[in-house]
């Protein structure tokens, strides 16, 4: 085995990140490139897609393969038309709350609900981070940022199972202190046939840490371990039990009619063939 | 007299060059702070120019620096063409090998050795005022208290002198 | 493209059919194989087609959730080398506006239709106008190139989609058709060519590694290293380098970068902007028109003409960039110039920055939904005679 | 990869090696908390970026989980095991 | 407004500030007590202000999901009588376009600010510029008319906002401030006002049912009923009579209504068009700036004329409407005009349809993020002189 | 009791209504008038907001009440300032699937996570009634639009559920063949605090029904009543025995802390009284 | 509310009164369909609209529940129950 | 030669007039059909306009009409201002009660009596062909069997002949 084998899988020669130090998007890139490489995927065969954010900079520009940054919000609705065009390649989505699940909420729903081949890894970080920290909809009740110096009065969206009772084949969120779930969660989505989405709760110790009394990644790793609550268990709980605990685990795993592969069976009932 | 303050983000720059600026208005000069960073994360660079002046000032960023602030190699190698020939170059020693006459000291071994990791911008603006005196040292006080968040006065101001100190 | 499955498909004759089919079949005609939109008056009629008649032809028809999306998508396929295309009106084309820019600035190649209707905003959504002139034009945020061009009839939207295609992809970057309501729903006999009589233009691809390292650099209109090729190419609509890498810092990478975007379009004015002239030898009043206000003015052109008054035409094929030179030159010899356009006043507001104080500039501005007549230009024209 | 790699501290005890890249290495402190066997410690030194970083001091507890090495967001940690070394 | 609140939270004396935060306070000042944003680079300074500071002033911030939720929010919390405002940059004024026809189109006063950054498309997402002139005046689709305003330093910020808000007050519609990224972020020494000093104009709101019959005709700005009140107003987007009622189908409708939106501003250009000039009596060459251009652009002219050339200043205050009187006017005196922009030329084509052809018209464009310099501006001059 | 006692709810002047005979929209617009009626709502009190499409035109301009007639989509977000400028009034939106479940899906999907005490009445008719029949993310898989012609392949938006997970304090789903239960939950959805939806299952015999082998209203609302499974049955059948079937009843009834009101106390926290 | 009620078929029975605005019905059969007790049957003749509308010939078999008048999408019909008529 | 059909959503005048043009194309004249519709609805008005010609056609839209058939009152009286002096006028006499000179037929109960309620524009163009002359019956027939939905022709050609029939 030979020393850091993920690098060959990244673009070198903007390395190191320009991501703060122990911000968890470097930790997810890290695990992703894990997957890939477990999973035996030639980087040829992936796209990699994102839209605008500290999260959409994980693969722009550091995953090594080809990659679309696209605008803030829109990922999703690009990445659709990708694997169209290229049913064969892995299309990848890999952004952050506020751009997947935020000002882009309505491609994530539909793209789920339509069944397109896509694994998007969302990572949740409870803030808008790249534009300085300003309160997200997945920010917690009572939160502080710069825009809610008195605090966080909106509830955070339950991201994963809104986007399992859209229609989505896989849905799975984990924390980025449960490194070994989240790579499992990563190969399941890339292979998975259908719209996989894994919410990645990721630390953004800059902006969202130390507004909130959790100053460096150590802080919020621990304080994710606290909070975890695994899915079995959270069922078992009331909305009162649950209020401010990350809930981790798969949330659906299913089979349903892809939507790309119907699209091309419309072209093969009707295709006119010249010859 | 133009001043750039330059290094990566996370280092505090902009709020020395915001700080600095309050305290030359604070002394009632003129006086114009602007910015300029690549992006909000910490691995980017972070410019923040003060432009103070007792005339009205109409170029809003540093045309030709009196003083130049270097905080990371890259930051100098970038700016260093700003710098007026006659200018005062301030280095943080740990990090910056310049290739001009300096002046300089090891700010980030400074920070860590009297536990003001964070203050580390206070320490580096202690110095510039300490050594080139573009603004009293009590309106940089003043302008501290206003300015830092609640809570992190006496941190800040321990570091601002740990700075003058260093000169 | 296969023509043969075209000429099997679409046997070479006349068809009586809407604008917005035969901006449909034009599409189709140029190759284009992936459509995503979102209904809307009066452009849904080419979603329709579209979704019927692509797949015939191995083409994917994707409704999206909204226009944003529509355009996203289409953007997305176009690097997966697709010949890729919306269609809209106003309120949707306002919602297009983010990702143009996004196309401007990844230098991809698409083609959006904005079949006008009457604004501003939800307006009279079943009638056709001629607002959009300059959202085409600046309805982007930020220093930005624009092409658009605007067909005046049902046969001309069919070899305007063809244009705007090959324009795409010879500049690599989006071209907006103007169509509007009224041309979009009209129905008329165009005649439908043999595959063997379209010019279509295909994307000039890297044909090795080398040549795909500086995909937005090194010529002034690079290859295009489109994705599942191994490239490793990178897209951003941040600021990047030659190579496609992000930096949003260096000024001069900005600098470099856009000023090119423009010079690509610069460069080439001659061979992208085109017009019609007809009676401008001699003419002593112009009428300089464009879209569903051109037949109108040219008839009343023939009609001043066939009464002796030295009335020329002028009819923009090219809305952006606008033909200055020409306009210029000609505004030297006329008296008067009049604009006749479904707006307040768009076009004429061009037409004024290339002409001589003297020059008496009319515009002929006719809101509501109802087209201008060629009694009604006829009228202005006897006006300044 | 060569330039990436040119500053690095490596630590070898019986068929395992741990290598710290500290070009690569902003001092987070992820590894030192999250190591279920709490196998490094903090430099005495500030590296040359100007931080501190790990130092796999009781590499002979490591029980190669990789953790550290997989959740490091700087790629700054490998983690080698010699084949056949348990 | 109760102005003691104002004096307590900010007693008037000297603050050293940004752009974005004096743009804040001069809302607060006009009485805006509803702001709805998403954040942006260089605009989420405006927002964190307005988080932090309107609850003190019983005002409510409201973050939305998108730009295009925050100013619908907008229009929604105007109809109920709250002044109202929002900021964004490109990409968000992008997709604020659609929405600002709808406000024009419903005559509803609300405040929009666009801080420039550079673009197109994400661009250089923290750096300032002057791309989106053309954007604001054009942006969204169909016949529309448009004010905005720019400011030159930090201390206009907060004026101009004063002015945004009684300006949207008085005509009933959206008022664009083009602000950017580089006056936005700067920080300079600025004096808060008493209260007293500032002019603040209230809505007029009808003072009975028969006022409020005709919310969209009878005068040419109606009052406006606003929600609550039992006066059942119907509000659309889509084209409707005097009384609210929707009629997309009466071309005279139409016509009307829009011909109204436009004359609401036709009619009171000189009231609304404002600008500064300096040396204008006599001069040669004319600089024509605006935003954060003009400074060094003054600085330039001055140094000029400390040379005993004749250069003039002139600095738009108002960018639309254009003013078009004045501008032809002096350059009819002028033998050049220089006009120094952070884009590759905006202003300089509508300051080009109102000058002879025998006038030198010099653009000093820069893009990248940079501001121009007085050096810069100072060669221009030199080169014409 | 008065004949057609609703009339004086409505804008007479404009009757009889442009919709389609048959047309559902109607029926909706008749039970929310009954429903303010039997609350005894005062229309002043009003205020209706709706966005594009034939079923935003069942308030604007029918309803007597003050009308927001918005852009496509959007409605919930300008109901959303509305809200906050006139806490004390009722805030209805009444518009189409296309409309608030499509190109509008994140502004419902972020007012229900947000909790804002708005009713929102969505009319679901399968399709985008007004611009002429294309397929809407509501539309049943295999049916025919005018964009599917060759029968639509994706799968329909399950609005209800992903609303309920995204945050709404009440939400139910009733068909216009069950106007008693409709007229229960719309007077239930207008006094409860916090966001409410009553999606409604409504017929559009010329877009949608023609085109699927059910001409008419009365066909239409056959098909309803013989497709539609009341909640508690559906909870015990399979996905599959599921396709195609309408869940009708209350998918969520709870209390949750209500947006404005927090709103309103944060300005009871730091409003500076001068006096 | 003059102008709208122009043109009202009613019947009446035993306190019980059921009306028909044929000047809002467009003749959707919705009352038809949907009344329980098929109160209703279509009309003989074209209203001056030009359809066919409903009328209440077996009125004796209403159950008052209603369902008519609040289904109509055209606000056309109504039913008038006598105070204290069962 | 300039036709306008005007009624209003749901009685198929714009398929009516699109048909008539399809037919003037077969006979190989110019033609164009436009419409104009207030939404797509059932209760709004519907205006199809057909302008035939063996010249070219620049006015797309009626200005002054030849014929105008009028389907109901309100679409009657928008549009009576169009017909030229010496126009041909035709009702839908069921619906409209003109206050011209005028000629048509109880198109709407023919329909119903003839069991083709939704084929009713089919039997409007049948009498406006039939009485009119602009194209030839036969056109119309070959249009019907190219623009109506599969499984409708026989229908519509059945109306079409039913409205022949009625002049
Ligand atoms: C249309 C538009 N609106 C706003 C922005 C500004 N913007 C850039 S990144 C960002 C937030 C990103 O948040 P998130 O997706 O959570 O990413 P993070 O930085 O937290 O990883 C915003 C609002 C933009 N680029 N475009
Ligand atoms: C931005 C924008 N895109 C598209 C349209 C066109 N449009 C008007 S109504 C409508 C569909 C409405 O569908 P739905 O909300 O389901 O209402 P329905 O007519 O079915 O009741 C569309 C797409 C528009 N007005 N604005
Ligand atoms: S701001 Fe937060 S999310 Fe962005 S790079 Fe820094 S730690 Fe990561
Ligand atoms: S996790 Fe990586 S970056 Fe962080 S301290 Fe350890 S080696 Fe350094
Ligand atoms: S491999 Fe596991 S045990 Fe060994 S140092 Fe890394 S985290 Fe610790
Ligand atoms: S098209 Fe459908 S939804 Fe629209 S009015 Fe007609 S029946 Fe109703
Ligand atoms: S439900 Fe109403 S509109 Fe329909 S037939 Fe009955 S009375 Fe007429
Ligand atoms: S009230 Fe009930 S029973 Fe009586 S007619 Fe109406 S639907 Fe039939
Ligand atoms: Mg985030
Ligand atoms: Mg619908």
């Amino acid at each position: 085995m030979s020393k850091y084998r993920m690098l060959k899988y990244l673009r070198q020669e903007v390395l190191p990140t320009t991501m703060c130090l122990g911000c968890g998007g470097g930790t997810v890139l890290n695990i992703f490139a894990n997957a890939v490489d477990e999973l035996g995927i030639d980087p040829k065969d992936l796209v990699m897609v994102s839209g605008i954010g500290c999260s959409a900079w994980i693969p722009s520009p550091y995953f090594k393969a080809d990659t679309l940054h696209t605008t803030h919000g829109r990922p999703i609705a690009f990445a659709t038309g990708i694997k169209v065009g290229l049913p064969d390649k892995y299309v990848v989505v890999i952004s952050g709350d506020g751009d997947l699940a935020g000002i882009g909420g309505n491609h994530l729903l539909h793209a789920a609900r339509r069944n397109i081949d896509i694994a998007v890894i969302l990572v949740n970080n409870f803030i808008h981070g790249m534009t300085g920290g300003q309160v997200a909809p997945t920010t917690p009740f009572g939160a502080k940022t710069t825009t809610t110096p008195y605090g966080n009065i909106e509830h955070p969206l339950n991201i994963s199972e809104t986007v399992a009772a859209a229609g989505a084949s896989y849905v799975a969120r984990w924390t980025t202190a449960n490194p070994f779930m989240l790579l499992k969660s990563i190969k399941k989505a890339l292979t998975k046939k259908g719209f996989a989405l894994v919410e990645v709760i990721s630390q953004c110790p800059v902006q969202f840490g130390q507004r909130n009394k959790l100053r460096s990644a150590p802080d919020m790793l621990r304080w994710f371990l606290k909070n975890s609550v695994p899915l079995k268990k959270a069922m078992k709980m009331s909305p009162e039990e649950l209020e401010g605990k990350i809930v981790i685990g798969e949330f659906i795993d299913r089979e349903r009619v892809e939507f790309v592969e119907e699209l091309n069976k419309i072209i093969r009932g009707v295709y006119v063939n010249a010859d | 007299m133009q001043i750039r303050i330059a290094g990566f983000g996370g280092q505090g720059v902009i709020l020395a060059g915001l700080i600095l600026g309050e305290a030359a208005a604070i002394e009632g000069l003129n006086v114009i702070q602007t910015q300029d960073y690549s992006a909000q994360s910490r691995g980017g660079a972070s410019v923040a120019d003060v432009v103070i002046s007792d005339e009205p000032i109409y170029d809003v960023v540093v045309t030709k620096a009196d003083v130049l602030v270097a905080l990371s190699q890259k930051a100098y190698e970038e700016n260093k063409y700003t710098l007026k020939e006659s200018g005062l170059l301030i280095v943080d020693t740990d990090l910056v090998k310049p290739d001009k006459p300096h002046t300089g000291a090891p700010f980030t071994s400074k920070a860590e050795e009297v536990g003001l990791k964070v203050n580390y911008n206070m320490i580096v603006l202690g110095y510039l005022v300490g050594y080139a005196n573009v603004v009293k040292a009590e309106s940089v006080e003043k302008a501290i208290l206003r300015r830092v968040p609640r809570g992190t006065e006496e941190a800040n101001l321990r570091a601002f002198k740990a700075g003058l100190k260093l000169v | 493209m296969n023509r043969s499955v075209l000429r099997k498909l679409y046997p070479k004759g006349n068809y009586f059919m809407q604008g917005d089919e035969a901006i449909a079949y034009g599409a189709i005609f140029a190759g284009c194989k992936f459509y995503a939109g979102y209904p809307i008056t009066p452009a849904s009629e080419i979603a329709e087609t579209m979704a019927r008649e692509l797949p015939k032809v191995g083409g994917y028809y994707v409704q999206m959730e909204d226009e944003i999306g529509s355009i996203a998508a289409i953007i997305g396929a176009s690097w997966t080398g697709l010949k890729s295309m919306t269609a809209t009106s106003g309120p949707g084309f306002s919602l297009m506006q983010e990702n143009i820019g996004y196309a401007i600035m990844t230098e991809t190649p698409i083609v959006v239709v904005d079949v006008q209707r009457s604004g501003p905003s939800t307006g009279q959504a079943t009638k056709g106008a001629q607002g959009d002139f300059f959202q085409a034009r600046w309805g982007t945020h930020g220093d930005h190139p624009a092409i658009a061009i605007s067909p005046s009839s049902v046969e001309e939207c069919f070899w305007t989609t063809i244009d705007a295609f090959n324009l795409s992809e010879k500049f690599r970057m989006p071209i907006i058709i103007l169509a509007d309501g009224i041309i979009g729903h009209m129905r008329e006999q165009i005649r439908i060519p043999d595959p063997e009589e379209v010019e279509v233009i295909e994307r000039r691809l890297p044909q090795n590694e080398e040549e795909a390292k500086l995909p937005f650099g090194g010529d002034l209109i690079p290859p295009m290293p489109i994705f599942g090729r191994g490239y490793f190419t990178h897209v951003t609509g941040s600021t990047h380098k030659e190579t496609g890498m992000r930096d949003v810092y260096t000024p001069s990478v900005h600098d470099k970068l856009v000023r090119r975007l423009h010079e690509k379009i610069e460069k080439h004015k001659k061979e992208i902007v085109k017009w019609e002239e007809k009676f401008t030898d001699d003419a002593e009043i112009l009428v300089v028109s464009w879209g569903v206000s051109a037949k109108p003015s040219l008839c009343a052109v023939l009609r001043a003409r066939s009464e002796g008054i030295k009335a020329g035409f002028f009819r923009l094929k090219t809305v952006h960039p606008f033909p200055s030179e020409r306009i210029s030159k000609l505004s030297k010899k006329v008296r008067a110039i009049i604009v006749p356009e479904m707006n307040l006043g768009q076009l004429i507001i061009e037409v004024q920055r290339f002409v001589n104080d003297d020059v008496r500039l009319i515009g002929v501005n006719k809101i509501g939904g109802v087209p201008i007549t060629s009694e009604e230009v006829y009228n202005a024209i006897k006006e300044v005679v | 990869m060569s330039d990436s790699l040119k500053d690095i501290v490596e630590i070898k005890i019986n068929g395992l090696s741990i290598s710290i890249n500290k070009h690569f290495c902003k001092g987070c402190g992820i590894c030192i908390e999250m190591c279920p066997t709490k196998v490094f410690e903090w430099s005495e030194k500030l590296s040359e970026k100007g931080v501190y970083f790990p130092v796999p001091s009781y590499i002979d507890k490591c029980t190669k989980c990789r953790r550290c090495e997989l959740m490091c967001p700087d790629f700054a940690i490998s983690v080698e095991v010699e084949e056949g070394a348990g």
